[in-house]
């Protein structure tokens, strides 16, 4: 039987459980067909049944269905404990160019991708931080390729990855969100270096990426030359979107039985001291507030009004996750000075106290957020900006070019 | 539990807000104390004729049967406004405890506050008024008499009856007294015009006794003084914030208005988090005294001191951001600043209700 | 004996002293010669007995003194109870007069200024607020006179004063404080009219000044023509040194044998809260801190280096008395709904809340404290200026003239 | 008390500055804590050199006999460094307690801790001990020899003597132990790499009993070590804070430096004042403690929570304001954030000596 966005639910819930039990050894965790699990060949399956990206269109392996019919192949997959399904929910590379890359684009990768490579985004770099688009990585043209020159920085992933979708500046004369160019960039050639950065939290979360001579060809250009800005928001929507729905399920405080603040003002014997109380009170219910708004948000996005509400979590969060954190810090005396995995408590909350800065300058400073809130929520007008309308090249980067 | 839909209740609350924003003028509130008079009877009239005061009354009364939630929409709306009405106990404590009150006695009266024709004030030590004066006597004798004073009641400078809740030894009696039967009555000097108090005495002041409340309608009671206090808190904080918004942009210094300064545009963004937060705080309070008024202790605590401390912070900032003009009587900014602190002080504060709080997760984890 | 810079400390005592056991009666506190006080009669002796600005020439009513010699014709003055002296530090509108005026307008008005009539300072406007340059109101030239339109606000003595020194914009093409003109204004004149502001504190110690149509004599200009920005720099110096003095004096806060917070909490029964005691502590020592920040800046500016402390006491003063006044009214409980005589403790809490603006908004917001602090002291760079150069009709004053 | 004039003090201070300058790298930070090393020898050679080891000794016994002040003003610039320096034992509270013992058996190991040939260890329930075991035991038997354990031993990993504060029944002895009579030593690993602990256990080891000190010189060596903590917070503050402010100047974000951004700057200025606030309370510490020194409490409490505070704010600032760069080890700007909670725990915490702030206040009006 063939899916198509006609299929009543059932339909769909049975052809994927049909699948899934004829391919799909659910006990073992491999394929039923094959005599060794390789993940390419069953993801290249999965593809040609068009469960990879049910929502897609038929063209480019999907299905044409809605969300709600997606899911159902989604939670099948998840229940038989089979990979390679809602790629079009979660595979980053493959999304971005599917929603903004040409049909050559589209035709010439989409399938690899699908069937295998991670994809890092690479955007930030050393100038370009809080000002994502104020790019300086290097794309010459030659021939049909581009030579990139430049280092990205704060890169997930860099390490695994065989692709890189990459802002480079092509026209230096354009005002800086009209010369960059978004490409499909091979991590695997000469002139990529990948280096993990050492994060004070102890984690290599992040790389850096010098890229000094490599190649990429014209033709893995996603979108148009010099209007990567535009297809390159289309990859940073979906990144925040996959991050956050991380996020959300990491860990769930505020559980009603018991919560870590009272136990270790109990264990320092401070859980009688008024000023203790307050701040443990205060901290608590920083993060339920947090929680009612969200909730409220979701209710409010179902009516269409909730984007205000929702702009508010992660600058909220930063108050939340530094207050935690100093109050744990605080609550353990002396145990402070230590750290390690012979002290959980003190070693938590150093973790945390570090943690709390990926909130708070990670995706956009405290800072930022705070302008976004004001200019884009409440209306309050633009600053003057600065380097708006000048042709890149004359933006300065430091006081010395003056 | 409320008997309306969503759906009515914010239609209710759109026709509330437009009325007062055509007729309620928040300078009203200066003339307020300077003259003896109670309460604009135009005013009151009207928001009778849009049946605000029959919301909370129960069906069994002829009322809306309304709920917490929906309580809480109007009080927000009569928050943002400033105008000088007997809240608490027309709209919100009265009804609440005369609500399964069959006395034929009472009846009478309960058409009055409701109709708008009489206005009540809330006195005594009990936990559902929100001034209580802990220090009180009171003598209700054999004749059926009270005798006794207390201090700083609400709206008891020219109310028409005067409902007391007197608790001793655990135990709460009530009491209406009409105002003609009071043998003092003093005005006291209030930082806030729009609030007037009084200190009452009664020397065997002929009176009703009401049936004894149960534990839950007086404790329900007060929860619900406790919600209108921080719907009007969340009332108020929202419109003054907005006006201070409009004025951020439309006050121009350096040849830019004054909201494309970055400094000034994150103060904005905080206090916005802030007032999310309470509005948050008290919706979901209010929501949860609806369907389980049993177990909202936690909800109302998180209402209580969350709504509380933003008021007082967004009218605080509210004046130094408008800068100079501010600190003029003439701009409406210091007027709910006043506001915010004396709602600030009504039904116990801020640090009490977060030692509250916290009290609940405790509970919780035992 | 004429007293001169060459005199010694003891010829000036004896000098002024014998003069003024000669001239004053300092127990009915009148001149000895007359028949009543008349103050301009008393103040016209002092001034041609040169005792009035010791410091300034001779050529203008002075003895050309040092500051320490002028102190021991104060002191005498103040031990005599006898008015008139040093009004060379604190008439403003004499001293800006002297100090920046031409010697015409020194000859024509100086005596009169010091034998009379009090100046004030016509600068803040409604849309000149943290923006003083912004000046608009408006001074045309009329044959010898220059006609006055505008209104000031936030205008101390404007009831009493007989002149006040006036910002008037001259010149509407030039960048805005290039096109201003500074005047000494006569105030008792028909279209000048002047109005108390109701302070939310209950007083009323600043004034609106509404001008129609008033007049000013060319020869009345301070300074010269569209330069009035710079002679107004030195008139608003001495009005902060004046201020400043003033404040400094006023109200000795943190006497160590008693404490207002102290008080009320005991009197509310939370002195043994650790909460309450930990907000009363940090609110003790925030004043402390700013007293000890002062003197650190008295023993550097000694030495010349103690500006950038001196810098930020007005700014750290904002959180002391904001923060005093709000633990003042939350200590009071259901008593901070009341207000007046009758409640002393409640009257204050509103008082001083309601004060504290005085000190955060007025003479310079917080804000614009923070930038001098973060431009002048710690030489973060300026923001790009929106009007730097920029003709003053074409500044913007509201969103309606995009 | 101290026997240097000012120009004498802000001259060392000047030297101790230039040569930490030259010589002193943060980065010797990272490399402390994984090698099982003494503090790099040559660094405290060359300090012995420029008479910092002399400076807190008493004239009689040869030193330069300073006052807390000068300590101070040295610590503040050691504190500016981050490296890992014997601060406390060598050269604050070991010469203190030492200053007036005159025991020969003592003498020739003052001569060591002040050519920093040895350094010295804290440890024991004293209140001198920055970082005290309330729960620890000892046991000093008849053949003068020591036996119990103590944990957290700041400087105790290799420290060549440990001088143990013991107090019991309001009463405190001291003992001075070698290193080679450890029965064990074991490293605890740390949250700032340039602070290390020990616990230590000692087996009727061979020690030294020091002459019963009076209260008032192990008072006052609390209360210079508290002191010597507050000024290495300060000194830690300052580098931190001015490493900031050059970054705000050098960094450039949409074609402008980030510290010409007027949020950024407010915080800065705020940060100044703080900083400069917590500087003038040390510096006001020291001259009471100086002046006299039984009446500093107030003084001392409020440096205390002053610059504890003040550092754990600013290094929690610094992060933030640099951004990305920050969140990496290679920055120096965790180093101080680290330095800064781990000081925040010695010598008791923010919140108890505001409570003693505060008493002081109230004894006085009694």
């Amino acid at each position: 039987m063939t899916i198509t966005k006609h299929s009543s639910d059932t339909e769909i819930q049975q052809a994927v459980t049909a699948w899934l039990e004829a391919n799909w050894d659910q006990a073992e965790r491999v394929p039923r067909q094959a005599d060794k699990y390789i993940e390419r060949e069953w993801l290249t399956q999965v593809v040609e049944a068009g469960w990879s990206v049910p929502s897609w269109s038929s063209e480019y392996y999907g299905l044409g269905l809605n969300g709600r019919q997606s899911r159902i192949i989604e939670s099948a997959f998840k229940e038989y404990r089979a990979p390679g399904a809602a790629r079009d929910r979660y595979h980053l590379g493959a999304i971005t160019v599917y929603k903004v890359g040409s049909d050559t684009l589209k035709r010439a990768v989409l399938k690899e991708l699908l069937t295998g490579p991670i994809c890092c985004l690479l955007y930030s770099e050393p100038n370009a931080g809080s000002d994502l688009a104020g790019v300086r990585t290097r794309a010459v043209q030659d021939g049909n390729d581009y030579i990139i020159n430049g280092q990205k920085v704060w890169t997930s992933n860099a390490m695994e990855a065989e692709y890189g979708m990459l802002l480079a500046r092509t026209d230096w004369d354009a005002p800086k969100h009209q010369g960059i160019t978004f490409f499909l960039f091979p991590m695997r050639q000469p002139g990529v270096e990948v280096r993990p950065i050492n994060q004070i939290t102890g984690e290599s979360e992040f790389n850096e990426v010098f890229i000094t001579d490599a190649r990429v060809s014209a033709a893995n250009i996603i979108g148009e030359v010099n209007q990567g800005w535009k297809a390159f928001q289309t990859a940073i929507a979906y990144e925040r979107l996959i991050m956050g729905q991380g996020v959300t399920a990491r860990r769930q405080k505020g559980n009603p039985t018991s919560h870590p603040l009272i136990r270790l003002a109990d264990r320092a014997g401070k859980l009688a001291d008024s000023h203790v109380r307050q701040k443990i009170a205060q901290a608590i219910a920083y993060r339920e507030l947090n929680k009612l708004n969200n909730d409220r948000a979701k209710a409010e996005m179902a009516a269409g009004t909730g984007f205000s509400l929702m702009s508010l979590s992660k600058l909220a969060m930063s108050r939340i996750q530094h207050g935690e954190a100093a109050l744990a810090t605080e609550l353990l005396g002396v145990e402070a000075l230590l750290d390690g995995e012979q002290y959980p408590d003190a070693r938590n909350a150093h973790f945390d106290s570090a943690k709390a800065y990926m909130n708070s300058i990670g995706g956009g400073t405290d800072q930022i957020q705070r302008n976004i809130i004001a200019e884009k929520v409440l209306g309050l007008p633009k600053e003057p900006e600065h380097d708006k309308g000048v042709p890149f090249r004359e933006v300065r980067i430091r006081a010395i070019d003056e | 539990m409320s008997n309306l839909s969503t759906e009515d209740r914010e239609s209710f609350r759109d026709n509330v807000r437009r009325f007062l924003g055509a007729h309620a003028e928040i300078s009203s509130v200066r003339s307020f104390s300077e003259h003896d008079r109670p309460y604009d009877p135009e005013l009151l009239r009207s928001l009778v004729e849009l049946g605000l005061f029959e919301l909370m009354a129960s069906e069994q009364q002829g009322g809306l049967g309304g709920g917490a939630q929906d309580m809480v929409a109007m009080l927000e709306e009569l928050g943002s406004t400033l105008a000088p009405l007997p809240v608490l106990g027309n709209l919100v404590v009265a009804p609440f405890l005369f609500a399964q009150v069959e006395e034929p006695s009472v009846s009478a009266k309960v058409n009055q506050i409701r109709s708008g024709e009489a206005t009540i004030a809330l006195a005594g030590n009990a936990a559902f008024v929100p001034v209580p004066d802990v220090n009180m006597q009171l003598e209700y004798d054999s004749n059926c008499r009270l005798t006794g004073c207390m201090s700083m009641v609400l709206d008891g400078v020219y109310a028409d009856l005067i409902l007391i809740g007197f608790e001793k030894d655990e135990s709460t009696d009530l009491y209406l007294v009409e105002k003609g039967h009071l043998s003092q009555c003093e005005a006291l000097s209030t930082n806030d015009p729009g609030l007037r108090l009084a200190s009452l005495h009664f020397d065997r002041a002929p009176c009703i006794k009401l049936p004894k409340p149960s534990e839950l309608i007086l404790s329900q009671s007060h929860d619900m003084g406790l919600l209108a206090v921080a719907a009007l808190q969340v009332g108020g904080a929202r419109a003054i914030f907005e006006t201070t918004m409009q004025y951020l942009k439309d006050r121009y210094q350096f040849g830019r208005p004054i909201g494309s300064f970055q400094a000034v545009k994150h103060i904005a963004a905080d206090l916005f988090v802030e007032l999310e937060s309470a509005t948050s705080a008290l919706r979901s309070a209010a929501e949860q005294f609806d369907s389980a008024p049993s177990d909202c202790a936690r909800s109302l605590a998180l209402a209580a001191f969350t709504c509380s401390d933003v008021f007082m912070e967004i009218a605080a900032q509210a004046i130094q951001l408008h800068g100079g003009i501010a600190y003029t009587r003439e701009h409406c900014a210091h007027l709910y600043w006043r506001r915010a602190r004396s709602l600030a002080a009504m039904y116990g504060n801020s640090d009490g209700h977060r030692e509250r709080y916290l009290s609940t997760w405790e509970e919780a984890a035992q």
